[in-house]
């Protein structure tokens, strides 16, 4: 197996370019590759297409920074907050950059990842029927079920470029461990040309190979391995971190005003050079976030003989 | 006055429309509270679904801003992915769900995603996220919104949700077999929909409030359903049940 | 909760009735539950449809006592043996009954059942095209991809009465446990109108609970659950049970002939009352198969705080 | 003689289709003892793929006689369900597959369900499983069978798993846009599709057989690939690997 194991800015530089769909925020609230997104924002990455079904305030930063050109999502805010400063700006006024919107309800976005993961070219739902999202997204198709059912909403295949999945702990070949709520990111994981794992935690093979139910994704569709400890800092990771209320607070307040915004970027993104420079500067308020109590998984015993 | 505060008066009357032995999507905040009093009360056997991939039989210990926050996870029932979950939905498996909005027309539709004309909107809201995929496809939805002229309109610029549609078989029409609104909980009152068209109808008012502050305090002209009365105020039990269980903290007092 | 616990025979007569369609050997070659088998054919079942990718021997077994009347299978035989002889007769002479036969693919039964399980109504394939599988089963329906991508196969919904399912641990109330290969048991679950749990084990809620991501469909799709330790033998059950392969080439070798075969019948299933009885007899042949080694999963961390 | 059994060399002929880095179906018996020696010779990053729902990277340690077996299970690389891995076929990300069969015809398609006509069939065998799956979806496709007249038989009588059909494009307009038979393994020789049609040529044959032998054991007029010779010997190091790792016991000497 190929050892994966590489720098943020060496991971992101490689596979993440300049117009790319990315899935961000596969699990919804939880799990959200901030380090990447501060990581994108520093290495000035342009016009990507974000992926998100919630992305509780990870495409809203990219969209202020100017990242961003197209968001196919369910919902984008700030859930502490509510409505996404940036991503207003970005599609009422165009500011800093206009962006185009591929309107989804989550079910719709998981089962176009799906088909996309599965190789199905499209796959009919009875979401969004009678809705306006499926005139202002004009990837969806209405059909008849042939088989008599009634009227079918046909969802195309999504296979984005990339998909930024966190998880508490991986080998260094990109074997890895997931747990909690999962969202989308299995299919994220199968349907997207290069995954990038953000790992908590590194550890030997034979920790991840002990539980192979684990699994969300197998190795071989793994491109890169990260290890950035708290990573999806403000965002939760089930066992391991907390969810930084305050500061999703603060960046709501501070991004209301397009200046305000830029200073908080220079402060908690640019003028940080890299994610050891962020975690060190949260400090202690960091260490508060850090799970400490225990409630093991029962095991489960995979002996042959 | 009574002793209870709106807020705790709107719980409870969400928590009224979960019955013992339903799987219903719970959505955030305040129906989460009602999910845990119905658990308290009538509705002991309730399961409560989360589109993140979670579904939970007692509700979580301790403060949720997220439905993927820790607590949400630890001992919950059934940690899997969204399109399992969400699946459920669309299989028919789902009694109600529970959804908000920016705002909601008489037909029981609600815009989440865009004020003025979608092209070029004055407001971006949110959008969806998983409120669409409950209001086509869960058997009953309810609706929790602020009673207020802007937010109970007419007819909404978008339709993110929908309800019963231009009303009539127009729901049925549009290819959606069931479901539908079946309350709409405001801070004033509760509406229902009533009559062959499905309009929303005044069901209730909430003690203080009355027939006329409650119209005027609405985008159309707000009918009556017939044998409409004063919201039946919390039981000791339900308040118990908010107060000594759900809400230790008074977060909704 | 309602306490779902519930006898064999109980849950087995209340559960499972004669015409019904029952997805047995979801898990392919693990977690057959024989069990189940051998208390359909005590009840005298009939008319059964039974759904199955691969049911190693236990398809075979029903076939031959008579139960079944028809199969939806991509594979029927005794993987150690090959042919089932039942499943030939029933094919090619009619006896002891008729069968019909619903080919599928392993794939295209494993997406019927998920259309089931979500509600859809049907899904395209890029599988079976080009099959013979595609002609005999009537079920298909050739169509072209309206986004362009040329054929597609529509595999039509599937919703089985009844989806037996053997798990290593549950607690009474239906929440449970299953590690290993899952084959299609979560689809299965999930499109069923009744979930039979067979578990080798009853555990105390906080286990299940201890767990979410173990759990593979919630408790409320749940109708009964049935505790008989070893309920799979001669199948396999990850962590449990190794398979009994002398057991499988012993059936080969006394289905070959009718006679032999109902003597074997009387032998296994027939003169014996109930599963325990059935434990008794294999005595400490059973107890050889006991997997008695330990190669526990890490544990995860679900703790809060 | 040569020193290896005519199993071993069809194991190491198999194992010489898996090439490094590629994710294959191994399926059961042969072609799991091949993807041993693969890993260990000249593929040692190949993925192996089960349909039960496993992903494995080192073969398992122990006898298997299904897939599900425990050996199997331990120290997997990915436990999941069914759709999950034969998913990967459908989205292009399978390499090659391994299947059987009754009986192959000259065009590489595959019957294991009907002898005779399927409605009224002389002899029904298994069917499928997963091989009309990895027939139609992977990116080659090896077959693995007894060579016998009654076996490679000009048309089959169903085709379970497509090959290329009648040859040409046929298998293209049915709409399989990728895939087919890469070779036919046999206890006599290695078949592989040649020429415009894609029909089965020799493309070896092993020591000890001959083109006439071979020839007169094939239920079609066989044609010589340009190039023809004999199977390549097993080296040391892929009989090494093959008696001292995979095969310990001897059960294919």
């Amino acid at each position: 197996m190929r050892d994966k194991l590489a720098s943020l800015s060496q991971a992101v530089g490689e596979l993440i370019r300049d117009g790319d769909s990315v899935v961000l925020g596969a699990c919804l609230e939880q799990n959200i590759a901030f380090a990447v997104v501060h990581e994108l924002i520093r290495q000035g990455r342009r016009d990507l297409e974000l992926v998100a079904p919630i992305s509780d305030g990870a495409t809203d930063m990219l969209i202020g920074a100017g990242c961003v050109g197209a968001v196919a999502g369910a919902w984008v805010g700030n859930v502490s907050g509510g409505l996404g400063h940036n991503y207003r700006r970005a599609v009422e006024q165009g500011l800093p950059v206009p962006l185009r919107i591929n309107d989804y309800s989550n079910f719709s976005l998981g089962m176009a990842l799906f088909a996309g993961a599965y190789g199905m070219p499209y796959v009919p739902v009875r979401s969004v029927l009678g809705s306006d999202i499926a005139v202002s997204n004009p990837a969806f198709r209405r059909a008849e079920d042939p088989f008599g059912g009634g009227p079918v909403l046909l969802v195309p295949a999504m296979e984005p470029a990339v998909a930024v999945l966190p998880v508490q702990r991986s080998d260094r070949f990109g074997n890895c461990h997931h747990w909690g709520n999962a969202g989308v990111a299995q299919e994220a994981a199968l349907a997207a040309e290069r995954v990038l794992v953000v790992a908590d935690e590194i550890v030997e093979p034979e920790v991840i190979a002990s539980d192979p139910n684990r699994v969300l994704f197998p190795a071989f569709r793994v491109s890169a391995v990260v290890h950035e400890p708290a990573a999806v800092h403000p965002s939760p990771m089930t066992g391991r971190w907390k969810r930084d209320t305050d500061f999703y607070q603060d960046y709501h307040r501070r991004s209301r005003d397009p200046d305000d915004f830029r200073a908080w970027l220079r402060e908690w993104v640019l003028d940080l050079s890299d994610h050891a420079a962020y975690r060190a500067k949260l400090g202690q308020r960091l260490e508060a976030l850090r799970i400490r109590g225990e409630a093991l998984s029962a095991p489960a015993n995979f002996a042959a003989e | 006055m009574a002793d209870f505060s709106t807020q705790e008066l709107m719980i409870i009357a969400t928590a009224r429309e979960i019955r013992d032995g339903e799987v219903v999507f719970i959505g955030m905040r305040l129906p989460i509270a009602a999910f845990g009093v119905a658990r308290l009360t009538h509705a002991p056997t309730a399961v409560g679904l989360f589109e993140v991939g979670l579904a939970r039989h007692a509700p979580a210990q301790g403060m949720l801003y997220t439905m993927s926050d820790p607590p949400n996870q630890q001992g919950a029932a059934w940690a899997t992915g969204l399109i399992q979950v969400l699946g459920l939905l669309q299989a028919g498996r789902v009694d109600a769900g529970f959804i908000g909005g920016g705002e909601i027309d008489r037909f029981g539709n609600i815009n989440s995603s865009y004020i003025g004309d979608w092209r070029r909107p004055t407001v971006k809201l949110p959008g969806s996220g998983g409120a669409c995929d409950i209001a086509t496809m869960s058997k009953r939805t309810v609706a929790i919104m602020n009673h207020e002229k802007r937010r109970l309109v007419p007819r909404v610029d978008y339709i993110t949700s929908p309800g019963n549609l231009d009303g009539g078989d127009t729901r049925a029409r549009a290819g959606l077999a069931w479901g539908g609104p079946a309350a709409v909980i405001t801070d004033r009152a509760v509406l229902r929909p009533f009559g062959p068209d499905g309009e929303l109808h005044l069901a209730s008012w909430h003690p203080g409030q009355d027939v006329d502050a409650v119209r005027g305090h609405t985008g159309w002209d707000l009918e009556i359903m017939p044998g409409a009365r004063e919201t039946e105020a919390p039981t000791p039990d339900e308040l118990k049940a908010l107060r000594e269980v759900v809400d230790v903290e008074g977060f909704w007092r």
